[in-house]
């Protein structure tokens, strides 16, 4: 009885996300294709229906209903803060299980018992950074952000846990998404003598490093895994900037089948949505193994009766966040280095 | 022949407005072409210009038909054209239009450079740098007969040239047309209702009605004629 | 020190958007054409500079392709597209959303060739920075920026008024009607304004991502603020789109000093609306 | 079956949105790309008082649509001074302003992360929680939205409006007050945006300021010309088809490295070809 | 008694330029005035200044003795002043005669309130209104050109639909800028004619007309402006046969 299994995923594929929604449109794909290859879960091909919200709630709700209704999909792949708390309520009525491997407010925590994130919320980063960096004797801060939910999410956080860590907050200042003039923003922060700059932002980090540069800006540069991007720590601009990262590691081999496939890296959106793919892979076998229906609400139960996922990372749902190793890594001479090994809870 | 059509059928769309229309000018013969409001005066004259793609007949002009060529080509030919009501550059000064409209037409020894025109309207000398819209009705419509005869026009069509002008201007301006005509071969089709005027100077007159030719003779047959019914 | 270097980087980016502004005005001026699609030829200019880089070419090599590529696309844009609809005489509004039309078509088959992700230039002189004096800092790009900019504005300013196609460039916005039947081939004119409004905004979109990368949907906040620029500077006026795109940067950066960041551009822009009522005609427009 | 319930129930939220923009930009020839931020406001004002449980749900709505109305009067207004182009530049800073106060002013929008949760509608008392429901009372909004489109528009009122597009002197010289009737249509179409607020506000429970931005403003305008600029069934037919177009595009098989950039550049290209070739837009009449 | 039309040293300057200087006439009620001249004697522009598209620099208008002094051009078309515009400014994307229904005085409807709540009313009032507007355009002559898009009529066609519109105001004083300029002989005397109808109903018309057969014909007195002051007025017999005025309007150049 070889059948299709069908998936969803709702990502931004177009429109100014859509850099990040295509390496999480990549991950999926590749972990499917490897696992079809490998001859399906338990004979079964696995088919996932790819639909662009443009990082829109509204489209959001019309992919999410196309997929329930028309194709009666049990798991949805989701992205971006604002589309899966849209999003949210739905899964809880239809009981379909939402998937969240990229996006990272707060909010997401307590959204709807069927939204699943398999990455720590930006809260859980920033105790972590924020508790390291005032052990390290930098108590004077200024917060770049982005002036979206994402980079907002952060900058509440850091003026949460920043003072709560021993620190003061001297100073803040937003920078628009998609664009890459961070000067003005800099220089008003370099005016309030802050001994480090927490970031909040979720592209361009490069870019900002090297007008921090050009700029002779001399204090410390801190934030969390959305400064992981490999053209950063690669630049001579980056050095010293310190950020925690939520561990996930993609062994040689894999990095570079990925990297023949598709022609770029295997950057940290592919490997994480690589990752919630195999965890739902492991689920979905698992209900067959026991001759179970694949509904959401099955999946949703058998993802925490397993509980423990091994893939790229250990992980763990105690709640609907998953609890991930947390790293806090220095970039140095062109490598990212890890200092110190924590985990998100 | 300077100008001839052959059964020439013109229209908007699926609607023919003239057909039927021929006639032929010889250099330096003025022709009024009268004829009731809406009759199809200004369509006879667009097709000729080029504006209008004629459903059927010819044009020739020289002996050469241009029924294909582009309005460019034909202005280039001689075949000039003052508008019916907007014939001029609003936005630009008064000598801003004069010299943007003669540096594309104005050759070594034409017929009329910009000298020429302020000597016609010294009015328009006057307000050369007034910008041509803000003028009156009068000013402006000098400006626009100005516009369309700059070069050497050789067969030159005047869309209601008097309306707005004065009487004075009106009488001086058809005088300017006779003389040019005759001293430089010049063919010109005048489209004009106030009929007195332009009879005085024509060598002959068309008249039209309802998109047909009704009438075709020299003035003094036009007078005597029954065809005064149609004004 | 804060105010000064916030400043000089208003000034920098002020130039770029305003040859922004004035290519945009040129064509708007003349065809009435919002030509959104500028933001498109824009960004592509920057993207074949980049490829001709990585293919070895010398610099000047490949900024004069990227100009010539530019100034061909936007000739096409006007010969192929614009002018057709003109021909079945299509409103405004309907060159408009055929102009988004051709701008995500352009944006996307970059970011289909370049994927979405920022593209950084690798010349290691645009990146030398230069002390000005009071503590100001400016890269070799940035000071590159303002000299060709304003080189640009002032050739545009001779151009315009200076030259016979200036003045029939102009005639032709004021009656095209009228343009066709004394042969001022109003066509011609409206490709040779593209060809040269598209040259023109080549140069800040070279300039641009020099310093601060590619991005294939990035075209499009510059030229709000260019449209912006033009409309209150006054539709016409060339020196109005130049100077007040480099207003409203400064405002912007130096609103800084005075507001908190998120507040910055819904302020300035308040500022526009409320100056529009005092002056609606735009600062630099000739009196009526 | 739900989807298509919410897709007509979007849809026709948009095609309240598109008589809006429609009557503004269309008929009056205000050329206002703000509509979105005047759409965003009735949301947000209904989201607030379902949120806190201030009162139910129609009279949440009209005060929306008389916010809205207000609003978009006052928005409009420089239009009365400013004429043709230079009343863009108004109606950009009004909408940058909008998205700026949407996306910083959290504890009044959420900020931009959006308000979470919002109740669904509800009559007389009863709550409508089933998308049969929710899609009737889009629907019947959208039928509301048309009939008083199409009386007005038959009215003396319509023609008025369509003079004023083409020149306001001479419509002063006919005896008619130009700043009425202006205000008049920004009233209208500032109670319809309110409207169309109020309901997506209930319908997807969750709003955020990505919704509201020029982008939205811009596709309105789309919508509108795609449908056929100054007509009834234009307003009608441009959201129907626009919003299926990107359901019906993930629907074409491109290889998938460049799939999402295809469709957007098919998107366009289609754009294109579409103004070309019917450039009245679908339900438009020959010029 | 007042005058019934009166302006009173009026001065408009354009730049260096006046356009009207210390102008000043009176027009009877129930007669039809001619305002010649040659062109650029200020005639659009004291037409411009009665009906309020014009602040002059100093003098007023009063109507009725009443001023009209900062009036918005549509109170004055509400006190009964209605113009035609020399260069016509049709809605050319409108029906002939959807110009003329525009043109017509309050009507219901004309706001949304009356159109969404009493729309059988408003659709009474307008077939009423169209019927109206039907004769008006058979008074001019454009009866069978009705439902023709304006952009589509000729420009004798559009002239007359101009007229038509000036009509449809109902107002008592009407001010025509060149009717007669590029009407054909038969459309001519039709206006001719029906501008002494219109007389004989008790209108009052001002009208500038370079063509002087016209003036011959219709006027009851003719004002004739030069460099924007009044130089004469007299009956049209008067005017044609003072010399000076000849030399300036007639003879040699301007
Ligand atoms: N663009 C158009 N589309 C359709 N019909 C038109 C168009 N232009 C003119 N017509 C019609 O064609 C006929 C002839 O028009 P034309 O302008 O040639 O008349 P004319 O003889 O110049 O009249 P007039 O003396 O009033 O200028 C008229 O009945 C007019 O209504
Ligand atoms: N807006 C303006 N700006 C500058 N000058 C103007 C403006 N309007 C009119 N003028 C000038 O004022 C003078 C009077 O113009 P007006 O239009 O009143 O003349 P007119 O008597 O109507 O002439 P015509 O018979 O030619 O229509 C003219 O010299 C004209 O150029
Ligand atoms: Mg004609
Ligand atoms: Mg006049």
């Amino acid at each position: 009885h070889a059948d299709t299994i069908r998936f969803g995923a709702i990502l931004p594929l177009t429109g100014p996300g859509a850099g990040i929604g295509t390496q999480q449109m990549r991950g999926i794909q590749f972990a499917v294709e490897k696992a079809n290859a490998a001859g399906g879960v338990h004979g079964n091909t696995i088919e996932i229906l790819f639909e662009d919200n443009q990082a829109k709630p509204d489209q959001s709700i019309l992919s999410f209903n196309k997929l329930a209704d028309l194709q009666h999909v049990p798991m949805i792949f989701s992205a971006y803060s604002g589309p899966s708390l849209a999003m949210a309520p739905l899964a809880t009525r239809k009981k379909i299980l939402l998937v969240n491997a990229g996006a990272q407010a707060d909010k997401l925590a307590t959204a709807s018992p069927y939204l699943v994130n398999t990455l720590p919320t930006i809260g859980d980063e920033i105790k972590v950074i924020s508790k390291y960096l005032a052990g390290e004797g930098k108590k004077q801060a200024a917060i770049l952000f982005e002036n979206d939910a994402a980079g907002i999410a952060g900058r509440d956080d850091y003026q949460k846990y920043f003072p709560e860590a021993g620190g003061t907050i001297l100073a803040q200042e937003p920078t628009q998404f998609g664009q890459t003039d961070f000067r003005p923003a800099l220089l008003k922060l370099a005016d309030a003598k802050p001994e480090v700059m927490l970031v909040s932002i979720t592209a361009a980090a490069l870019q900002m490093a090297q007008q921090y540069k050009q700029l002779g800006l001399n204090f410390a540069v801190a934030g969390t895994t959305f400064l992981q991007d490999p053209t950063l720590v690669a630049d001579p601009s980056s050095e010293g900037i310190v950020h925690t990262q939520v561990r996930i590691d993609a062994p040689p081999e894999l990095a570079a089948e990925f990297k023949a496939k598709f022609g770029v890296e295997m950057e940290f959106f592919v490997r994480q949505y690589y990752n919630a793919t195999q965890i739902i892979l492991a689920v979905t076998d698992r209900l067959l193994t026991e001759g179970k229906p694949i509904t959401g609400e099955s999946m949703h139960d058998m993802l925490f009766t397993i509980g423990k996922f091994q893939g790229l990372i250990p992980l763990e749902f105690k709640t609907n966040t998953a609890t991930v190793p947390l790293d806090i890594n220095v970039m140095k001479g062109g490598k990212d280095v890890t200092i110190k090994q924590m985990s998100s809870d | 022949m300077m100008l001839a059509l052959n059964a020439l059928e013109s229209g908007y769309g699926a609607k023919t407005v003239v057909s039927n229309v021929s006639f032929s000018l010889a250099p330096g013969q003025i022709l009024a072409f009268l004829g009731h409001n809406g009759a199809g005066k200004t369509t006879t004259l667009k097709s000729i210009m080029g504006l209008l793609r004629p459903t059927a007949g010819e044009i020739l002009f020289d002996g050469q038909n241009i029924g294909r060529l582009s309005v460019a080509d034909r202005v280039a030919l001689g075949v000039r054209l003052l508008p019916e009501g907007r014939g001029i550059f609003p936005d630009l000064t008064v000598a801003e239009n004069v010299s943007v409209v003669a540096a594309r037409n104005v050759g070594a020894g034409a017929m009329f450079d910009v000298p020429d025109i302020y000597k016609l309207f010294p009015v328009l000398a006057e307000r050369r740098d007034t910008r041509a819209g803000s003028m009156s009705g009068g000013q402006q419509q000098m400006l626009a007969l100005s516009l369309a005869i700059l070069g050497t026009p050789r067969c030159l069509m005047l869309d209601e040239p008097s309306i707005g002008l004065a009487p004075n201007l009106v009488e001086r301006m058809f005088e300017q047309v006779r003389d040019v005509c005759k001293s430089h071969a010049m063919t010109a089709v005048l489209v004009e209702q106030n009929v007195a005027a332009a009879m005085k100077i024509a060598d002959r007159v068309i008249i039209m009605n309802s998109g047909r030719i009704v009438f075709d003779g020299d003035p003094d047959e036009a007078r005597a004629s029954n065809f005064w019914s149609y004004y | 020190m804060l105010a000064l270097q916030l400043l000089c980087n208003g000034i920098v980016t002020g130039c770029a958007l305003g040859i922004v502004a004035v290519s945009f005005s040129l064509v708007y001026a003349t065809t009435k054409i919002f030509h959104v699609a500028h933001a498109g030829v824009y960004t592509m200019s920057g993207y074949v500079a980049w490829s001709l880089l990585r293919h070895g070419f010398p610099a000047p090599i490949a900024f004069v392709g990227a100009i010539a590529a530019a100034t061909a696309l936007g000739a096409l844009i006007q010969g192929v597209l614009y002018a057709r609809l003109e021909r079945r005489r299509a409103t405004h509004l309907v060159v408009l959303i055929a102009s988004l039309g051709t701008l995500a078509v352009i944006q996307n088959i970059l970011a289909a060739v370049f994927t979405a992700n920022i593209l950084q230039f690798e010349l290691p002189w645009g990146s030398q920075v230069f002390h000005l004096g009071g503590n100001v800092r400016l890269t070799m790009t940035q000071l590159l920026t303002v000299l060709v900019n304003v080189a640009a504005y002032g050739g545009v300013m001779w151009f315009s008024h200076g030259t016979i196609l200036g003045k029939q460039i102009r005639a032709v916005a004021s009656n095209p009607f009228l343009a066709e039947i004394v042969r001022l081939q109003p066509r011609r004119v409206h490709i040779y304004v593209m060809a040269i409004a598209s040259a023109l905004v080549c140069l800040p979109g070279i300039l641009v991502p020099l310093d601060f990368g590619l991005q294939p949907y990035n075209g499009v906040t510059p030229l709000l603020t260019a449209t912006i620029a033009m409309i209150a500077g006054g539709v016409g006026s060339i020196t109005g789109a130049f100077v007040l795109a480099i207003v409203i940067t400064e405002l912007q950066n130096m609103s800084l000093l005075f507001i908190p960041g998120e507040w910055s551009i819904g302020v300035t822009f308040f500022i526009f609306v409320v100056f529009m009522l005092f002056r609606p005609t735009g600062l630099f427009a000739a009196a009526r | 079956m739900d989807f298509w319930f919410s897709y007509i129930a979007l849809a026709s939220i948009y095609v309240l949105l598109g008589l809006s923009t429609n009557l503004l930009v269309g008929i009056a020839g205000i050329f206002s790309v703000s509509q979105a931020a005047v759409f965003g406001v009735g949301a947000y004002i209904v989201a607030f008082f379902l949120m806190n449980e201030t009162m139910s749900f129609l009279p949440a709505l009209a005060i929306a649509a008389l916010c809205c109305i207000a609003l978009n009067i006052l928005v409009t207004l420089p239009a009365l001074r400013v004429s043709g182009d230079y009343f863009v530049v108004t109606s950009f800073g009004i909408q940058l302003l909008a998205t700026a106060v949407f996306t910083n002013w959290t504890d009044g929008t959420g900020g931009a992360n959006g308000l979470p949760g919002i109740p669904p509608p509800d009559l007389a008392g009863k709550a409508l929680e089933s998308s049969g429901e929710v899609v009737s009372l889009c629907v019947a909004g959208m039928g509301l939205g048309c009939l008083i489109f199409w009386l007005v528009m038959r009215a003396p009122f319509g023609r008025l409006l369509r003079a004023i597009r083409e020149d306001e002197l001479a419509v002063a010289a006919a005896g008619k007050s130009v700043l009425r009737a202006k205000v008049s249509a920004a009233a209208l179409a500032g109670a319809f945006a309110g409207t169309a607020g109020g309901l997506y506000a209930t319908f997807l429970s969750f709003i955020d300021p990505s919704s509201f931005d020029l982008d939205s403003s811009i596709l309105l305008l789309t919508m509108v010309v795609v449908g056929g600029a100054r007509t009834l069934a234009g307003s009608i037919l441009g959201p129907f088809l626009l919003l299926a177009l990107p359901q019906i595009l993930t629907l074409v098989d491109i290889p998938t490295t460049v799939a999402a950039a295809a469709r957007q550049l098919i998107y366009g290209v289609l754009l294109i070809a579409f103004m070309l070739f019917r450039p009245q837009g679908l339900a438009g009449e020959k010029l | 008694m007042t005058a019934y039309l009166q302006a009173s040293g009026v001065d408009v300057s354009f730049g260096g330029l006046k356009a009207l200087n210390d102008c000043g006439f009176t027009v009877q009620q129930g007669k039809i005035t001619c305002l010649v001249g040659p062109n650029g004697a200020g005639k659009t522009t004291i037409f411009n200044v009665i009906t309020g598209f014009l602040r002059p620099g100093a003098g007023s208008v009063s109507f009725k003795g009443q001023t009209l002094d900062g009036w918005k051009p549509q109170a004055i078309v509400a006190a009964g002043i209605a113009r035609t515009f020399q260069n016509l400014r049709l809605f050319v994307d409108l029906t002939a005669i959807d110009n003329v229904l525009a043109s017509m005085p309050a009507q219901t409807g004309e706001e949304p309130v009356a159109a969404i709540f009493r729309p059988f009313h408003v659709a009474s009032a307008q077939r009423h209104r169209r019927v109206e507007a039907l004769a008006i355009l058979n008074r001019v002559g454009l009866i069978e050109r009705a439902n023709d898009f304006t952009r589509n009529l000729s420009y004798g066609e559009q002239k007359l639909l101009t007229i038509a519109r000036v009509l449809a105001t109902g107002a008592e004083l009407i001010l025509l800028d060149e009717p007669a300029s590029g009407l054909s002989a038969g459309a001519l005397d039709g206006v001719m004619a029906l501008l002494r109808r219109l007389q004989d109903d008790g209108k009052t018309l001002l009208v500038v007309e370079h063509n002087t057969r016209v003036v011959q014909q219709i006027a009851d007195d003719v004002l004739f402006l030069h460099q924007g002051h009044l130089m004469a007025q007299g009956t049209p017999e008067a005017i044609v046969n003072d010399p000076a005025l000849a030399e300036i309007y007639f003879g040699g150049t301007i």
